[in-house]
């Protein structure tokens, strides 16, 4: 495009833009839209127990709205594709087995061991942090998957070898679909705070061109870093509940590339960088997925993979992304 | 004051800068002239910490900048532009200037009041929430003029501030840049191959060839160089 | 123990050389396009399948069945080119749209497969006489040695191409500068295509040699080789097309090494440290010799 | 473009809620059997080649009019659904069997692992659950109540045939290997136990990674190993690839069992498949004294005539997965009834009085399975398939040693 078109586009919209003089309000529509969306989030999920014994619905798609979220944080908010991000799903899960069935520790405490065992893995793999664009996405690939080969060649008194860990004793689906609703508002919550922080400034610019954040300041890796930990710790409690809520731990499904496909694919539908991009994305490719799956069973990979091409060919921006673009006068309201 | 003495750069084999020494003091603005190649934008990535000297010393105020990363060097109030502007393009150009204001501890409310003034300087202040790409090439690289000024830093570095800007908005540039040393109190050091503005606006100019210093002084002097003019004529 | 050393390390070359050419074609197409082609693996799976039904249908020995592959992939990468590979130069970032549509492709390739072809293992019904050769102590199967020779020939031939001819040379020129290739007047998307066409040409004849050697396939099986490819490239320098010869004789050793004193896990949890390890230390990979980016 | 999304996506929903109630209005006479079958993912074949079992014994019942249940005759219904082989989806989809589609009882989905997640659903949810596939000996000692193997051995006691057939036969150093997955690593531990009881030497037990392609070295080393009996518990694709391998590396062993050689897919491969070892429930020469739904004549026929198009025979995972639907129908008409311990009582109730096609049934108190026995199997020239262990039932001699490969014509 060249400068002139730039400028008369600019020149159109300078009437509306000069108009919207007050930008504390601007922020204050956004953080009201914002709200209600995590009120209507609340209001969703919160009740379902009460009213049914068919939690796996909205279980997995709490699941996936948290998998998406926090998967924002390094790709939308710091322009980075771990595309191993199963490894945290899967280090949560087995480290949730491992405590409980094991060590016999109860299942909270577990949790928290499986948190702080993603954690320490990603603490651990910092120095990845520094490769720049697809080298990135390599290394967490091979990384996710010398884990899994990892925790196969531990004794199978441990990690229960290649079958894996079976936890009936810790069946029950109504704590652990609150304990998937607690770490989705936990994701929320740290997403919020990320995206208003200066911290959120800082990664955004980070995610727009590396270098001139560096030049103006910026000290990339450090705040990488922070992001990267909190992107870390809510796979893996993601992974330590989905362990709880189906009892069956193997490494085959917790080191699914599946698994870190769709955490992508449902963000970027949605739309990376917007808070509300991996939730409408989400919710809206999840559905579609329940669909097809009741509808062609046996088409279902197909179709995700033809979702997948199709969104990044054409969409590329994701729904959220696109609508901004296309309206970008509305674009500062939207979370 | 910026003071850079015998800065070598090599890449494997390739010698970018054979021993560059130069000075520039407070309040002054220095003009880079330099044909491609020459190791302009060499020299301006090693000042600012991209490029690790080979050998050499570079210091400002007598703080050493060597070995120091690019958010280290900007932390001692070294500000820079690039060539092409290097904008946060899916931020709006609020955001775009409270990235270089993150870790000086500043208030909102002082955030707000910064912006503002250098957003209305360089005209942008009524697109203040758009995003940055939706901005023209020029006014992009007012934007990243900005985006440093508002650190408030002691040295500014400028890549090619003119090219590819339109007339109108490089009168605009030209003026906030003269304005710079008085006003601001920064040193300029102002890289270009355009002849005509680095005349105008520079106390003192240096010349650059192949990675070494070929002429050094005020612009009548330059003019008059006879290496000056070999180099530029071509023989 | 050292007989059975000697035959991993021999083992090793030979199996490195087969990988080395997986990594050939897969860097071919990220040199040149930017393009992690994630679907290769799926690529190779399909052009194994093209040699199966070439010998059920045409009664077409596989070796014959390599030019007719070779062809149809091309075809079929040159059109894939402008269906998909084109639009992804638009992307805010158009390596990780890459490896995304990418990925998208192995997933709907793989469902057609199952499909096509359902979930059975097949095997190529192809042997030599005789069926092996001793060298010493060493023994090697003649089939590993075709597919060696052929590697090896192809290996040659591409680099033939990339270092001799004009089109291979300006294939180069794109993988060092992107930009500067345009200001010559290379008309750049037929280029582009025609490398896409020339990598999954490749890999379809990748898939013929690879199901001689490991014989059998199944529609599953696709992202095992994309992995190893994975592996090679890194080993070797990513985009570096002849790097991955060193990279896949390097990883063919770890991993035969490995599998002679320890196990098959371990060996591939070798391969996965080796890459992570390279990456951290060398970007460029450890025969790469200017930084990509 | 969002609000497109948003609004196919809730009208899907509510098509989806409003076509649940229907449906099972419609259908309140019959007998609703839930299972998800795989169609995709690493169970594909097995689980697939397992529902047609399921789906002949289904059409059996249906065409007499049904189970007879509460004094008539219900007919049954099939409720199936996809699992991708993915355990997410299993979880999911037995609880939505159970709640939506209000299906009355369950078979299990193929394997041990997606059957522990199923059962951790029809357990919770209290439904009673047939398995046709599941072998880990581990998922019977989780207290299940409500489980019961109707075909499937534990994986324990599976190699033991092929074993003691190798001992009887003078095989002394067993050399196992098995791909890192559930099924083959309990099989290759159970073969451990088993020939260590035997007093025969585990010179070699080694595992490897789901997609290693290479085995020519893993070969050498069960050779070098001095082992007479080569004994990998892998899935075909690996087996056909170990078998192709060791021709081509002149490998011999007295002795090579392989689970899977007697499926059609590998006796395809043509000569390499020949001499080995295997074991089946299913084959012209086993034929129990059936008490329970079709024998083997009767059964082929209508897997003919019902899957005319499909281009393999009828396996031993068909097989399993009939007999467990054979077995489901025998239970329900026993309890009369679709709570979950009644049905248990009428399963333990049953144990060693019904013989299907898979063979003897007999289960304990955790629903393990005692009997269904498999006989060795070997691929002789000109005769083919062949069951050669144990004596009772075998048809001709075991080939030992197999011939080495130069001295094959």
């Amino acid at each position: 495009m060249s400068d002139e078109t730039r400028e008369t586009r600019i020149e159109a919209q300078n009437p509306l833009s000069a108009s919207q003089k007050n930008p504390e309000k601007t922020s204050h529509i956004k953080s009201l839209i914002w709200g209600g969306v995590v009120t209507l989030i609340i209001l969703a999920f919160l009740p379902v127990p009460l009213f049914t014994t068919n939690l796996s619905f909205m279980f997995y798609m709490m699941l996936w709205l948290t998998m998406a979220t926090s998967f924002n944080f390094v790709a939308g908010m710091a322009g980075y594709m771990p595309f191993g991000y199963v490894a945290f799903y899967g280090i949560g899960a087995y480290a949730t087995g491992v405590l409980y069935k094991t060590f016999g520790l109860p299942i909270p405490i577990a949790l928290a061991g499986a948190a702080a065992a993603g954690v320490a893995i990603g603490l651990l793999l910092a120095p990845t942090l520094r490769l720049k664009g697809v080298y990135f996405g390599i290394v967490s690939l091979a990384l996710a998957m010398a884990m899994k080969l990892i925790i196969s060649l531990m004794p199978a008194k441990i990690t229960g070898g290649s079958l894996g860990l079976i936890l009936s004793g810790a069946n029950d689906p109504t704590m652990a679909y609150y304990a998937m609703f607690i770490v989705l508002l936990g994701a929320l919550a740290a997403g919020t705070w990320l995206s208003m922080s200066r911290l959120g400034i800082a990664l955004r610019a980070i995610r727009d061109d590396r270098e001139a954040a560096e030049v103006v300041g910026v000290n990339v890796v450090r705040t990488r870093l922070k992001a990267w930990v909190m992107a870390t710790m809510f796979p893996s409690l993601v992974g330590g509940v989905e362990a709880w809520y189906t009892n069956a731990i193997d490494l085959e499904s917790s080191f699914n590339l599946l698994v870190t496909a769709k955490s992508i694919v449902y963000a970027m539908a949605g739309g990376l960088g917007f808070l509300v991009g991996p939730i409408v994305g989400a919710s809206a490719l999840y559905g579609i997925d329940q669909l097809i799956w009741r509808h062609f069973p046996t088409l279902n990979l197909l179709i995700l993979g033809v979702v997948i091409i199709a969104l990044m060919l054409l969409l590329p921006r994701g729904i959220v992304g696109a609508f901004a673009q296309r309206f970008s006068r509305f674009r500062r309201f939207i979370p | 004051m910026l003071k850079v003495d015998q800065l070598v750069k090599t890449f494997g084999g390739m010698t970018a800068l054979a021993g560059i020494s130069l000075t520039v003091p407070d309040r002054s603005i220095l003009g880079v002239l330099g044909m491609n190649g020459s190791g302009k934008t060499t020299m301006l990535n090693c000042i600012n910490g991209i490029y690790e000297a080979t050998a050499g010393e570079i210091s400002l105020d007598g703080v050493s900048l060597i070995g120091k990363a690019p958010h280290a060097v900007f932390s001692e109030g070294v500000g820079r532009t690039f060539q092409v502007p290097r904008i946060f393009p899916q931020m709006s150009l609020l955001e775009n200037l409270a990235v270089a204001l993150l870790n000086k501890g500043l208030s909102n409310a002082q955030v707000a009041e910064i912006s503002a003034h250098w957003l209305n300087k360089v005209e942008l202040y009524r697109l203040r929430h758009n995003y940055a790409e939706e901005l023209s090439g020029g006014q992009q690289k007012l934007l990243e003029l900005a985006r440093i000024m508002v650190a408030n830093p002691k040295l500014v570095l400028l890549d090619e501030p003119f090219a590819g800007v339109n007339p109108s908005l490089a009168l605009l540039l030209i003026g906030i840049i003269r304005e710079m040393p008085q006003e601001v109190g920064c040193s300029v050091m102002l890289v270009s191959h355009d002849l005509t503005s680095v005349y105008e606006l520079s106390d003192n100019i240096l010349v650059m060839h192949e990675g070494h210093v070929l002429a050094e002084g005020n612009a009548e002097a330059i003019q008059k160089n006879p290496d000056v003019i070999e180099a530029y004529l071509g023989a | 123990m050292n007989e059975l050393l000697l035959q991993g390390l021999v083992n090793g070359i030979v199996v490195g050389l087969i990988y080395a050419l997986i990594g050939v074609s897969l860097n071919v197409i990220f040199g040149v396009l930017r393009v992690v082609n994630f679907a290769h693996g799926e690529f190779i799976v399909l052009g194994a399948y093209g040699a199966y039904f070439a010998q059920q249908l045409l009664g077409l020995s596989p070796l014959l069945a390599m030019p007719l592959v070779f062809l149809v992939f091309g075809l079929i990468g040159y059109g894939l080119y402008f269906l998909l590979v084109q639009r992804l130069s638009r992307s805010n970032d158009p390596e990780h749209a890459s490896l995304l549509v990418m990925f998208g492709l192995s997933l709907v390739l793989g469902a057609l497969m199952l499909l096509a072809f359902e979930a059975d293992s097949r095997s190529l019904n192809f042997s030599l006489e005789p069926p092996f050769l001793m060298f010493g102590n060493v023994i090697l199967p003649t089939t590993k040695l075709l597919g060696l020779g052929v590697s090896v020939v192809i290996t040659g031939c591409l680099a033939y191409f990339l270092y001799r001819t004009m089109p291979g040379k300006a294939l180069r020129a794109i993988i060092m500068n992107r930009d500067a290739i345009q200001i010559v007047g290379v008309d750049l998307n037929h280029l582009s295509a025609l490398t896409f066409g020339l990598g999954l040409g490749l890999a379809g004849i990748t898939g013929i040699i690879v199901s001689m050697i490991f014989p059998s396939f199944s529609p599953f099986i696709g992202q095992d080789y994309t992995l190893i490819g994975f592996i090679v490239i890194v080993l070797g320098g990513l985009g570096h097309p002849i790097g991955a010869v060193a990279g896949g004789i390097l990883f063919g050793l770890a991993e035969q090494t490995a599998m002679v004193f320890f196990s098959g896990t371990v060996a591939m949890l070798l391969g996965f440290v080796l890459l992570i390890a390279v990456i951290l230390i060398r970007p460029a990979g450890l025969f790469g010799v200017q930084n990509l980016r | 473009m969002w609000t497109i999304t948003k609004r196919s996506f809730l009208a899907g929903t509510l098509l989806a809620c409003m076509s649940l109630p229907l449906t099972v209005a419609e259908a309140a006479e019959k007998i609703r059997i839930g299972m998800t079958v795989s169609s995709s993912g690493n169970f594909a074949l097995a689980s697939q080649s397992g529902v047609r079992g399921v789906e002949i014994w289904v059409d059996e019942i249906n065409k007499q009019g049904g189970l007879e249940f509460g004094g008539e005759k219900r007919l049954v219904e099939l409720v199936k659904r996809d699992d991708r082989s993915d355990k997410q989806m299993v979880a999911r989809v037995y609880e939505d069997l159970i709640v939506n589609e209000d299906v009355d009882i369950l078979l299990a989905p193929f394997g041990s692992t997606l059957t522990a997640a199923a059962a951790t659903v029809t357990e919770r949810l209290g439904k009673f659950m047939v398995i046709w596939s599941a072998a880990s000996d581990a998922l019977y000692d989780q207290g299940f109540k409500n489980i019961v193997s109707a075909t499937q051995m534990p994986v324990s006691r599976m190699p033991s045939a092929g074993l003691e057939a190798a001992h009887a036969l003078g095989g002394k150093k067993v050399a196992i290997v098995n791909v890192d997955e559930p099924f083959p690593a309990g099989l290759a531990d159970g073969a451990e136990a088993i020939a260590e009881k035997l007093g025969m030497e585990v010179v070699l037990k080694e595992d490897y990674p789901k997609g290693t392609k290479d085995f020519s070295l893993l070969l050498q080393k069960a050779r070098a190993a001095g082992a007479d009996v080569f004994f990998p518990t892998s899935y075909e694709g690996d087996l056909i690839s170990m078998v192709r391998q060791m021709r081509q590396m002149n490998v011999n062993f007295p002795f090579s069992f392989m689970v899977y050689a007697s499926t059609p897919q590998f006796i395809e491969i043509g000569d390499d498949a020949q001499y080995i070892y295997s074991h089946t429930n299913f084959h012209p020469t086993i034929n129990w004294e059936v008490n329970a739904g079709l024998d083997r004549a009767g059964f082929i026929s209508a897997y003919e005539t019902m899957f005319p198009n499909v281009s393999y025979e009828p396996d031993f995972q068909t097989v399993l997965a009939y007999g467990a639907a054979v077995i489901a129908g025998e239970i329900i008409e026993k309890a009369d009834s679709f709570e979950a311990d009644k049905l248990k009582q009428a399963a333990l109730d049953l144990s060693d009085n019904l013989t299907v096609l898979a063979g003897p049934y007999a289960v304990d108190e955790t629903g393990k399975q005692l009997k269904m026995p498999f006989p060795v199997v070997q691929l002789q020239p000109e005769k083919g398939l062949v069951t050669v262990w144990p004596e009772e039932v075998a048809v001709a001699k075991p080939v030992y040693p197999i011939p080495a490969w130069d001295q094959r014509n």
